[in-house]
């Protein structure tokens, strides 16, 4: 199960929950599985960057997870 | 100093550029070299005012002077929703980008953008523009980050509601967004620490200072299609936010790359595009836009002035412990400040167990910011180096000891989230450490500082196309303009894989219309990501000819493999075939010898830089003088090692500048008092010695040769460097950016 | 002169070094501008009788290759060798320095200690000022509209004399003066002070002289370092009573007030040293 | 608006051309004669892109008038190589990297050479500031300042450099 952080900023959706453990095999389908847990939560990590294993993964819906892998949701970053 | 790559034969070599003769011979072209025959020209009229309401305007009588085509203002462009770029959210949001491009109901700074002219001369488009008749109501300025956070503070937007806070905010205010981060358990964090530093910092908006203004030639056809010559950062961008905020189809326009005259983030985004395009549409003639430089520091760039306090304990051991730190980051006129690059990076090469970061986007009456280089990272570096070098006095260690002890290495969480994958942060400390220059001795009233930046590095979607001709040599093909040598890094890294001469090797940026989408140069990603498509393509090539040189031969593929430029059996049953050979028979093995490939990589290697500054502070004057400059930094594999030396010294450099006298000055109404290269002080070759360099090689495991982004790290650094340094020569801590002489006079006498 | 007279909107230029940027900057187009390279003495320099007669239209960089102005005139040559760039050097003039009428002009303070005049060409002849005079405010000259500025009379130095000139900023180049400093002093056989004078620039709406830098300074063997001698603080404040600095984008009042202190103490320093190496 | 014809000497050759009382050199090298090589960074003479050689003396274009040059000599980026041999300047900046985005260049180029034809062989400190004029924002100077070093060294010995090379 992929683990999945959850930054200050999105834990008044998650009821203060820092981390938890999904079932999911792409982006896509963990936020499936998290809008049925936090709703509303959705449009919220959406619009966030993605970073997957520690490697931000511009357009990541489709991104595959491993059962390992690891998913932050971050700021944008743009380069200079 | 570099290491000498082996077993490489192009890879970490210093070939000249390929671009490079065109660039001392003057015949280079550049975003306002190109014209037209009866081309119009364009310019904008601007507002006076930071603050106002545009009541009416009137152009009637600009529009009937002789020789005046068009005249645009905001009405003519379509409003736009709520619409963020992709993967930028809080960062280009399409509706604010069309306001900034011309003001609608409102100015919202001094050059914001309210009319533009196309005439058959430059001087009756000025006269014209001086002709229009525009009626403000003028408003009070918000111009302090102070002012603009207070509850009753003039509001710029009335429908800006604060995201991020703990309740949902009642009223507008000029609080875009709130950001935090947070990780364990301040108050065991306090309790643990025996030293504890505090500190306020500010930094005052500073320019990306490119020397080429920006310039655009628009031209559309009576069918609607457009072809714009410009330079920028990345010309599909410019073609998908052109459109966008004109209500056009992006296929119906054409992007023509100029060279670039330097750009540090700040032609990552669109000014006078739209303009020349509009105008250009409305009066079927081509248009052509150049900004004065006047107009280039008012109304583009700059990047954020800041207001941070940082508190960091430590433990007798030297362990961080604990630390908070709140930051508040000038937006300019709309939302966007790089805050969250900001929080994320402050604390980043530490690893700290308990943290509060909490950031603030503000927006006031200045010019909107733009990217510049490691975007919200060098000043919050400032202040968090600042402390860390405070820190270890009071510690009474070593300031690189002390960052060794607590440098975030590979499988650390960072602050923001993520574990770091592999880095070079501890091996950029240990060469400081051990250069010479860390132990040279010093005179009265110089002093030593070290600093250290963290910048995430970027991957980003790519196209490249490597096409072999008749001859045996090749087009490499790509879609990122090329700022700093880039053409030069990815023709060789194709030589390598295909083993010929990187002068046989023609590397092109291609327009539009001619290869595929490419995000822009920036993030430091062209080395990174375009040259993961250039290495996939060549080895793609590389298949195709042995297979081609397997049916020729009639032997199994497995028989045939490439070595040196050559296809050659393995059996020695066949004489070598040669690139030039299988190029120039491809027509009988199956046609052209080209490989297109697409990425949108993983893996952009994090980038670490620890520089030693040592200054001479004039203790009658403030004056402070650098006298050597160490810049060590993780380059993951350095291509052409000459290129990322340069970026490496540029970035100090313009971080110098940043340290010492680089600053927007406005007056008390509002307006730039120093638009211009006079009074907005870049460095110049007579204030700077030569600047070292150490490249680290810990290569990136996610690139073929190991690449790390360069183009960023190294201005992070150099305002703490500066600073901790003028502390050592004075005893004196700067926390005001920049630290002119007049600063350092005063803290001088403050005795 | 006719030319000038008949068009109000008319601007003289040497250099043009400050005219186009105006220009550029939305000052009205003038009329007609008059290229006062074009008259020959304005780009002579000679010495007759004691007195050098130095050219208004000619360039920083050709003054300071001047090895006799070098040699007689040290501080003047450095004030023009300071104004801006080599490209600058190229095109700036003394008379152009002068006539653009910015307290912060390089060239004026040692011009004024030297005591040198401005000669004045205008419908009426030639007449000759004090430079002191010409510059009345920022911006501001007593010259008639139908006037300009030939050249310099330069009274050459007597022996015993010289002069020193030094501008704080805050790069090493391409900067505008925060404060500038020129001294002339005479020194006796045996090197005393004998007269001084102290003028300083970015000070004040105009260059202004520290009237009082004479009688502090003579009689006093000037130190070839600027130690500390009791003298100074004298100095400083006498410095300090000429100025009426404002705050601006380069330096604030307080700050200019201390570094004109700094700066007239190492100058007076300079052209002592090179005051008594001419003995 | 009448025009002024003017006469000069441009990279050598004799030309004449057609120009408003206050355009600036630059604008008349660039948009009357087409020689884009001379770059505009500020119009006001702060930051040297547009640095040409006027009668021997370094200026900045922008800060001269166009009929100004009326029978003087002008030399630009455009005539610095001799037919295809590239200036010793020119050819130690390509291979010293001394420039990334390359628009301050010709400026440099112009600068650098006016330096040495006054001064071949400057020190590190003459060099910095015999470039003063010229703003670079890519490269931190470095680079173009041991390339300058490096030309006049090879104009100065170019029998130790052809050995060298």
């Amino acid at each position: 199960m992929a683990r999945i952080f959850f930054p200050t900023s999105l834990q008044q959706l998650t009821g203060g929950t820092e981390e938890c453990e999904i079932e999911a095999s792409t982006v896509r389908e963990l936020f499936a599985r998290l809008e049925e847990r936090f709703p509303g939560i959705r449009e919220q990590v959406a619009s966030a960057a993605v970073a997957i294993d520690g490697d931000v993964v511009p357009g990541a819906l489709l991104e595959p997870l491993d059962p390992d892998s690891e998913v932050h949701f971050l700021p944008a970053i743009s380069g200079g | 100093m570099t290491t000498t790559r082996t077993g490489y034969k192009w890879v970490g070599t210093r070939p000249v550029r390929h671009d490079g003769l065109d660039k001392v011979t003057g015949r280079a072209r550049f975003g306002a070299d190109y014209a037209t025959a009866g081309m119009l020209h364009g310019v904008v009229l601007r507002s006076p005012h930071p603050h106002a309401h545009i009541v009416a305007i009137d152009f009637s009588d600009a529009l009937a002077v002789p020789g005046v085509k068009a005249i645009i203002t905001g009405a003519d462009l379509p409003d736009l929703s709520d619409e963020f770029g992709t993967g930028s959210e809080g960062g280009i949001n399409f509706r604010d980008l069309s306001r900034n491009i011309l003001a609608r109901d409102k100015v919202l700074y001094e050059g914001h953008p309210v009319a533009a002219v196309a005439a058959v001369t430059l001087r009756i488009a000025q006269q014209a523009a001086e002709m229009i008749e525009v009626e403000y109501e003028v408003l009070p300025a918000v111009l302090s980050m102070e002012h603009a956070m207070e509850d009753d503070a003039p509001v710029l937007h009335d429908d800006l509601y604060t995201l991020g806070l703990d309740s949902p905010p009642e009223r507008p205010s000029n609080i875009s967004r709130r950001r935090v981060i947070a990780r364990g358990d301040l108050d065991a964090g306090w309790e643990e620490a025996d030293v504890v530093v505090e500190r306020e910092y500010t930094t005052k908006a500073v320019h990306q200072g490119y020397i080429e203004p920006h310039a655009v030639v628009a031209e559309t056809g009576e069918d609607g299609r457009s072809t714009l010559w410009c330079s920028s950062q990345g010309h599909f961008a410019m073609r998908t936010y052109t459109t966008k905020v004109l209500g056009w189809e992006p296929g119906d326009m054409k992007v023509i790359p100029a060279e670039i005259g330097g750009g540090f983030g700040g032609k990552t985004t669109i000014y006078l595009e739209p303009l020349a395009a509009l105008l250009s549409r409305r009066a079927g003639r081509a248009v052509k836009m150049v900004m004065t430089r006047s107009e280039v520091f008012r109304a583009t760039g700059p990047t954020s002035g800041s207001v941070m306090r940082i508190k960091m304990g430590a433990r007798r051991d030297g362990k961080l412990v604990a630390a908070i730190a709140w930051m508040a980051y000038e937006a300019g006129a709309f939302p966007g400040s790089p805050i969250g690059p900001g929080v994320m990076t402050v604390l980043a090469p530490y690893d700290i167990p308990n943290v509060l970061i909490e950031g603030f986007d503000v927006v006031l009456n200045k010019p909107k910011v733009a990217a510049y280089r490691a975007p919200g990272a060098p000043m919050a570096a400032f202040a968090a180096e600042s402390v860390v070098d405070e820190l270890a006095e009071k510690l009474g260690m070593d300031p690189i000891e002390l960052r060794i002890r607590n440098a975030v290495t590979e499988g650390v969480r960072a602050v923001y989230g993520p574990k770091y994958r592999k880095i070079g942060f501890v091996e950029t400390l240990e060469e400081a450490r051990d250069h010479p220059h860390y132990s040279a001795p010093l005179g009265p009233w110089q002093g030593r500082g070290v600093a250290s930046g963290y910048w995430f590095n970027f991957g980003g979607e790519t196209t490249a196309t490597v096409s072999i001709n008749e001859d045996g040599t090749a087009v490499v093909m790509s879609g990122c303009p090329d700022i700093g040598g880039t053409r030069a890094a990815l023709a060789q890294m194709a030589a390598e894989e295909l083993g010929i001469d990187v002068h046989r090797i023609e590397p092109v940026v291609a327009d539009t219309h001619s290869i595929g989408y490419n995000d822009m140069t920036g993030g430091s990603r062209v080395a990174f990501a375009v040259g993961i498509a250039v290495v996939d393509a060549s080895r793609q090539l590389i298949e195709d000819m042995c297979s081609r040189a397997a049916l020729i031969w009639d032997v199994p593929r497995e028989e045939v493999e490439w070595v040196d430029g050559r296809a050659q059996s393995v059996t020695g049953a066949a004489a070598p075939l040669t690139l030039e050979e299988l190029a120039s028979g491809s027509a009988n093995t199956g046609g052209p010898l080209s490989a297109t490939v697409t990425v949108n990589p993983r893996g952009a290697g994090a980038g670490f830089s620890t520089q030693i500054c040592d200054v001479e502070v004039d203790p009658d004057t403030g004056l402070v003088t650098v006298l050597r400059y160490t810049v060590v930094q993780d380059a993951g594999r350095a291509i052409h090692p000459d290129y990322v030396e340069g970026q490496m010294q540029g970035g100090a450099v313009q971080g110098i500048g940043w340290a010492l006298n680089e600053e927007y000055i406005f007056d008390r109404d509002g307006v730039m008092e120093n638009p211009g290269f006079l009074d907005y002080r870049m460095p110049v070759a007579s204030d700077l010695p030569m600047i070292d360099t150490v490249i680290v090689e810990v290569p990136n495991p996610d690139h073929p040769y190991g690449v790390r982004g360069v183009g960023e790290t190294g201005i992070i650094p150099p305002m703490a460097a500066v600073a901790n340094a003028v502390y050592a020569a004075t005893g004196k801590r700067m926390q005001d950016l920049p630290m002119s002489p007049v600063r350092v006079l005063e803290a001088l006498s403050g005795d | 002169m006719e030319l000038l007279s008949a068009n109000p909107g008319a601007a003289v230029f040497a250099g043009a070094t400050d005219l186009i940027p105006q220009i550029q900057g939305g000052r009205p187009e003038p009329s007609l501008v008059v290229d006062l390279k074009r008259i020959p003495e304005t780009s002579r320099i000679e010495a007759h009788n004691g007195v050098w007669r130095v050219g208004a239209a000619i360039p920083a960089a050709v003054l300071t290759a001047h090895a006799g102005l070098s040699t007689t005139f040290p501080g003047l040559v450095e004030a023009a060798g300071l104004i801006g760039s080599d490209q600058i050097q190229g095109r700036a003039t003394l008379g152009g320095n002068l006539c653009n009428a910015s307290p912060a002009a390089d060239s004026v303070p040692p011009l004024v200690a030297l005591g040198a005049d401005a000669i004045i060409v205008g419908p009426g002849g030639e007449r000759s000022a004090p430079v002191s005079e010409v510059v009345i405010g920022p911006g501001a000259t007593s010259l008639d509209q139908a006037e300009f500025i030939t050249g310099f009379r330069i009274p050459s130095p007597s022996q015993g004399s010289s002069d020193a000139y030094e501008r704080f900023i805050p790069r090493t180049e391409m900067d505008i003066a925060v404060v500038g400093s020129a001294a002339r002093i005479r020194v006796d056989g045996d090197g005393r002070c004998e007269e001084a004078s102290v003028v300083l620039a970015a000070v004040a709406p105009t260059v202004v002289e520290v009237g009082a830098a004479s009688g502090i300074l003579a009689g006093r063997v000037i130190p070839t370092d600027s130690a500390r001698d009791p003298f100074w603080d004298e100095l400083g404040e006498a410095v300090v009573s000429c100025c009426n600095p404002i705050d601006d984008k380069r330096g604030t009042a307080e700050f200019r007030r201390r570094v004109a202190q700094v700066l007239a103490r190492r100058t007076v320093v300079t052209a002592a040293r090179r005051a008594r190496e001419t003995l | 608006m009448s025009r002024t014809h003017v006469t000069c000497v441009l990279n050598g050759d004799p030309i004449d051309f057609l120009c408003n009382d206050y355009q600036t050199l630059l604008s008349v090298l660039r948009d009357e004669l087409g020689m884009i090589g001379t770059k505009e960074g500020c119009g006001t003479g702060d930051c040297g892109a547009c640095s040409v050689i006027l009668d021997g003396q370094l200026v900045c274009s922008c800060l001269v008038f166009g009929p100004e040059v009326e029978g003087r000599s002008i030399e630009t980026i455009e005539g610095m190589a001799d037919g295809q041999h590239l200036h010793p300047l020119q050819e130690s900046f390509l291979e010293g990297a001394a420039f990334q985005c390359g628009v301050c260049t010709p400026g440099f180029l112009v600068a650098a050479k006016a330096l040495l034809d006054r001064n071949p062989t400057p020190t590190e400190t003459e060099v910095r500031y015999g470039v003063a004029g010229n703003l670079c924002r890519c490269t931190g100077y470095d680079k173009i300042v041991r390339s300058i070093l490096d030309a006049a060294s090879r104009m100065s010995n170019p029998q130790t450099h052809k050995e060298a090379t």
